[in-house]
């Protein structure tokens, strides 16, 4: 049994290997999380009054701290990940990619009320690959979870809206809403973490459409929101 | 009792003899804590249902008849089934089986604690509690000796309930029953000292009684808020909302006492959980209340706030 | 030890039979899950300015998706289950039974503004049995749990109606939850799940009486509703 | 039933009928489900008393009188605790309530295991457990519809017990006794297709019976096993090493049994925990055969071991 | 091996001082605790119909009641920890200190409106160090757990100001909440236990942002709030 | 809500109390833990070379320690705790109360190669009651606990007498653990610390077996032992 | 928002072809670990009296067995996980790996008494790759995991020899731990798993090398065992 | 509140500091433990037939890779720890510090068959304090920690010694044993953990003694052991 030690020798290699890697991508990780924490942090101001009336700029700003700062982070993070081993490391990255796609879709429907697709977040907005053959790449778990994210924040959103005398936006937001949770219907939800954060989105459904119930039954809103489904 | 024993050990044998004594011990003290058990069991059971009975009230009205068949189930419930514990408890140190009754115990301090509150307006007092779970010595008594769960005659004995009547006019069990030693249990020296073993102002003497520990009062309290905020709900449904500001003034009172118990020493595990329980039940009175407010702001009156809720309710 | 050996065989044998059926039955339940679903998602669009006007296809359409899907899907469900075993397999369809419940009282109320018995539902809508002495059948907690869903469903919509312009069905709705709570006060429920949801129903009560309120204050109920209780 | 309906609740609203009648069907299934977990805790303990005593038998001279008193003390629980479960069971589904006697069954079948590995020197099968507690249908019957643990009837009925005379020889029940419905149970189509439910070889006709799901049974069998290791190392303390060899062969078959069960789908957790003492108790018989085969080896020949030990116990 | 024994007896004097201290330490504490519990309980009064008339009261003698009892206890406890095993002990008293803090952010918030600094609270109120060379001093993080406690309070106090028909109030504290979320924001939480608490700190926000939306859409607010962080 | 207040200063002050007792019992328990330690400390030597000699010295001098100074400290713990309240405060005495009962029977056994039956242990040596009327008393449950404490260390003794060159004491010893083996087998032990001890009793029995067997076959006792329960 | 649902209907087919994959995974599986079960059951029988005489035979028997039916298996496990997808479904994988390892490394021991290397388990033996690049690969922790299952065993055979009257194996199984510990002394472990086995491991050759110290302080070991590092 | 953040700008730097040191120590200590159990390595040979002959060479070099390895990289680590702040990271090295002890006793104890005091265990090995007024120091708890995992290691080392035909080594490794129980005995353990591991000296104490009982009954001790505790 001479050769035994070295055969551990090499099993000893291996397993250094793989804790360089980790710890590259832990580093990578970290830049990119005090980022997303600073995008949040901006993009907080939107709820108050003093930030409400410049929703545009607040944006504009976000948009150009995501491209500028986060995406070439982010592109730093996904050379560090082998291309053959995503999986591998996916479950220390895996929160961090789907808050990035929530600060994504939450800039886009703040400017252009409209819900960014997966493919949109991972070609133009992130540049990471959108299938497995593209290397690092944006799952569809991870682009849902952002999704809800950003869900969450446009519930608080609607309510602010209000206290800032803004009565249009949260009937867009409950049709955006809307569409989400029709979309989400159409899921198989196996993922529990995920279902567990579908039942929130329902619940931020029912917050808003109280908002505008709280509207229209004071005639604040204009019109009764157009349908929201009728494709 | 027909031990068999094995082959070579020696029946004479002393040690062999003592152990017998052991065992006979060991097998007394485990059939009566089944036994109370049990008993536990139905009184969790029953005391349920009795706060149950309690959620049917929905306006003045209707407490005469709820509060009347509550009143008979509780009694029943004591008369019936505590007084089997009681009774088991002759001569025993209460806490040594405490840990088999204290789950139907908190729940009938629940139960009747709620029932109270609802009578008189009032917290129960512990010492109407335990009063409650005293029992004269003339009462019907069960054999003492109650042991095997397999011997037909025992469980008969304890079986063979005295009815309301019975109980409380007749003594019809004496056929059965065995001399309860004379002598008083013994206290502790002062009320201060040593807690809550005895009935402030009763020398305890020849009477049966179930130990209400302080605790497990309090912690049937715990349980009570629960109930008070069910009930606040269900009166903003009803259209009630003054009845509502009530309970949570009650809950702002018990909330009061349990902030000064909940960092007390040595406390079990099941309070600070309860007080929890607690802090959710009166904030969602509170949020209850808030949205009375809120939305009675929109109008002028308050009255006229109810008048108009009635109307819809009653018309 | 030849005996031993025989024990446990014959134990193998009963577990692989337990395990086929568990199987199938998993099997007929995915299928019932996802035309649960379905019907779940057409309901929806009650809430939705698009389909406030055409309740009565949506719940028609509904009804016979449930009639022709569901239904078979369930029968297929029922003769999976020995009939003895009723309880042995209960854990796997039980959630899914109330949420057919749920789907057929919803129904029902949106057509005909009365609450489903269990008996029609067992009966009449799911063609199931009644009682353990007819094998397959809706047990009382499993249609009760189903009635609560169906009231957490209602009081979202009652919000919906007013914002859709309906000032009349919030007060319907109003008197059903009223008798509904009537009846659950009747239980005595253990500490169990079912308490749990119950008090999930008082709160629905609450919010649909904040309706009718919102709605009395500002004169926009045509009369007074009529007490709940009294019919 | 005096239910106290609130005011203004029509007791002729067909919809509060309809909810008075689901609280009779829920009130029955809970009171059902209390009287099955008593009977099962008491079955519990008096199983384990069996248990008890089958391990005072140290030698073969023993046997004929501990086994007669096992024997009777089985009998006793069949007839007068698991009856009662049966009659609670007739025309239920016993899966509904099977978590409420689940406790108790298990450690029947270990101490009935335990008493027929003594007795046979076998595993006891399933269908063996299964016709212990099949009732023959002119047996002693208690009131069907029993409920109300505070109906004193209710609970005489229970309670008067027949003994072990009478069940056997007597009808003396009829006056309380009420038809059971004359239909069979509903049978699966095949064994193989349904697993356990109906007695092999029985058709089951008009009779009482408390279910054994198989399950429950091995996992019985399981906790036989932690009796069988206790056994083994009692004996290599009495010198028969010769017995703990043959209990380790047991043993040995039953982790080839569990072996094959381990690992099967929709696992009970409670299986996997007791297979994991299975495992140990295997593991203390091993190294206990594994000690004294070291030490033997020791001395020359290993019969010439034995009488000496034999002759520094006998002598 | 005779010096054996001498050794270990040595050993265990060393090991009877620590558990000296340490019985010191609690029953300095006790005595805290004891006074923080009182002064909890008068505050808690706030929150009532009956104590809401007298707020200044309440936080009068709050005060008086800490700066005369508890700061003494305090400078007895910090007596009785050796300055160079400040951290031996913390996980000691550490929770303590938290809560003293706690109470001091609310006083301060309850007579000022205003956020009280770590600063103020160490050298102004509770009279310790500031820095770890000032021996017994204020953590960072106790002073942090401690104004996430108020916040938590403070959410429950602006719905009880509503009930107790104040509608300003909630109004003030939106603001603070908002600032304070703003500052959580910039930090990198390593802490698990103060992440989970800042959770509970954006939970409180979105309470108290209902509620003064509640206000505003009734015409219950003077006038919109002003920005809080108009820096 | 006068009497709420009322409720609960009653119940503080009754915790006060409790707390008082328990104090007062732990202070008492800790100078018995420390005595029973130094009693085990000088029961120890009996295993090594040095002391092995001079047991009975030992053992004199540990009875005399538990006369003179065990008694009267448990006497004081006894006192402390209110007759009637024995069980309440039960579980905090309970191992110290075995732990007694063990040192008694070991150190009769040495003397006496007998055992200790519970009513000497109770009366003769630890002085306290016998029974639940006698107030503070030897429970049945601790007596024999303290025995299987002591069949361990019989066991250990009596390996630890062979190398020490005493070969009669192993028989012996053989011939109690036998007797008390029998003893415990009549006993109906639930599922509980006791059976779990009870079977380290029946390793104990196995290895003093081992001893006596390793002594006959190398004919190093005097005689075959007598059968352990003829007596 | 006319897309959105496209959209999602999209993710729906994303979501239902993983879940495919995930259950045919599942099911070949399912076979893998019945088979596994067998070999292990068969290989059991070495402990046994009976068994012990005709190890050969067993050792050739779960060998063909591994050959003929576990190695087919497995290759269609293996062809149906997704080369790059190695890693997101390893974790389905992963422990059923690590019990074949085990059964080689057993097997081959009972034969040769020699260590089974991973390119030899790997290619040899299951013929799956020895790297990533290989695709369905034999991962080092799984490799490592096997073994230290493998020694559990040995060290209950170690006993069982010995009740058979085989005092050889004992201490060739010595020897070889005691080569296998070394080789994980070299190793950092990280995985927190692998550092627990490894405790068992050590555990393992301390009572292996009690079964070696029994036989030869009876002088039942031929000789002392010759070095196992001899390197 | 404009300077609201500047504070919490602050408090972010602050946190920063402390997660800078974190990193450095876990740096530093991952060196030495790596050193750590390479010593432990070495000196495993000592219970291997091949390396018994040679003890006296194994501990030189274990002892040489103490002094030229350990120690700089622990002084490197001492350096990194703020001495004022011992406490606040000894979580961190705690474990480390307690198996360097176990390394210096073993050494120390298989050259001169002594014990090591912690006094020449943190001076003269370590090259620490040996109080707080040091700085980075030898605690008591590490201490005796290390202690008792050499008690471990000699246990399994007297088994060894017999098989390797050493039949003075147990004799003595039994009276050192039983000296440091008895020195434990004194000690008044809070220390759960401690508590916990004294409990396992004991076992080994047993373990120990019945080896000199296999020694003796064969006479294979040369004389009986003299008395460990005679002073
Ligand atoms: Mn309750
Ligand atoms: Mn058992």
């Amino acid at each position: 049994m001479a050769n035994v030690s070295e055969v551990f020798r090499d099993y000893a290699e291996s397993i250094e290997a793989e804790h360089e890697v980790r710890e590259k991508v832990r580093d990578k990780l970290r830049v990119i999380e005090t980022l997303a924490r600073e995008s949040s942090a901006m993009l907080q101001h939107v709820h108050q009054p003093s930030g409400f009336a410049k929703i545009a700029d607040i944006t504009a700003q976000a948009e150009r701290h995501l491209v500028d700062q986060i995406r070439p982070a982010l592109a730093e993070l996904s050379s560090s990940v082998p291309a053959s081993q995503f999986y591998r490391y996916y479950a220390m990255f895996n929160y961090t990619l789907m808050r990035l796609c929530h600060l994504c879709s939450l800039i886009h429907f703040l400017k252009e009320g409209q819900l960014l697709t997966r493919a949109a977040t991972a070609q133009d907005w992130l540049q990471i690959g959108q299938s497995r053959a593209d290397g690092f790449y944006l799952e569809v778990d991870d682009y849902l979870g952002g999704l809800i994210q950003t869900s969450n924040e446009l519930a608080r959103f609607a309510v602010n809206c209000v206290t800032n005398q803004d009565f249009e936006r949260p009937v867009q937001i409950c049709e955006f809403l809307s569409t989400l949770l029709a979309g989400f219907r159409l899921l198989n939800l196996k993922n529990d973490n995920l279902r567990k954060k579908f039942d929130s989105l329902k619940y931020d459904m029912k917050k808003v459409e109280e908002v505008v119930y709280d509207l229209s039954i004071r005639g604040l809103t204009k019109s009764p929101p157009t349908g929201a489904l009728e494709d | 009792e027909p031990k068999t024993l094995p082959k070579g050990v020696d029946p004479n044998n002393p040690i062999i003899q003592q152990f017998q004594e052991h065992a006979r011990i060991l097998d007394e003290k485990n059939d009566k804590y089944e036994r109370i058990v049990k008993l536990s069991r139905d009184i969790t059971v029953e005391s349920k249902r009795v706060i149950f009975l309690l959620h049917r009230i929905t306006c003045e009205d209707d407490k005469p008849a709820v509060l009347g068949e509550a009143e008979i189930k509780l009694g029943d419930i004591r008369k019936r089934l505590w007084y089997y514990v009681a009774s088991e408890l002759v001569n025993e140190d209460p806490y040594k089986f405490l840990r088999a009754y204290t789950g139907g115990l908190q729940e009938y301090v629940e139960a009747l604690s709620f029932y109270h509150y609802i009578c008189y307006d009032e917290l129960i007092s512990w010492e109407k509690v335990q009063e409650e779970l005293h029992f004269q010595r003339n009462a019907h008594r069960p054999k003492d000796e109650v042991k095997d769960p397999l011997d037909p005659k025992a469980a008969q004995a304890r079986e063979t309930i005295p009815t309301k009547e019975q109980t409380e006019d007749e003594d019809a069990g004496d056929s059965v029953s065995v001399a309860i030693q004379e002598e008083a249990h013994p206290e502790p020296k002062s009320d201060s000292s040593g807690g809550n073993t005895n009935l402030k102002g009763s020398t305890a003497k020849k009477s049966l009684q179930v130990l209400v520990p302080k605790t497990d009062f309090v912690l049937g309290l715990a349980d009570l808020t629960g109930e008070v905020m069910r009930q606040a709900i269900n009166f903003i449904g009803l259209g009630n909302t003054q009845a509502c500001f009530d309970l949570m003034e009650f809950l702002h009172a018990m909330h009061d006492g349990f902030l000064d118990v909940g960092y007390r020493h040595d406390m079990r595990r099941e309070m600070s959980r309860k007080i929890n329980v607690l802090n959710h039940s009166l904030q969602k009175v509170e949020n209850a209340c808030y949205s009375i407010n809120v939305r009675g702001s929109e109008f002028p009156s308050k009255t006229h706030l109810a008048d108009l809720l009635l109307n819809s309710r009653e018309s």
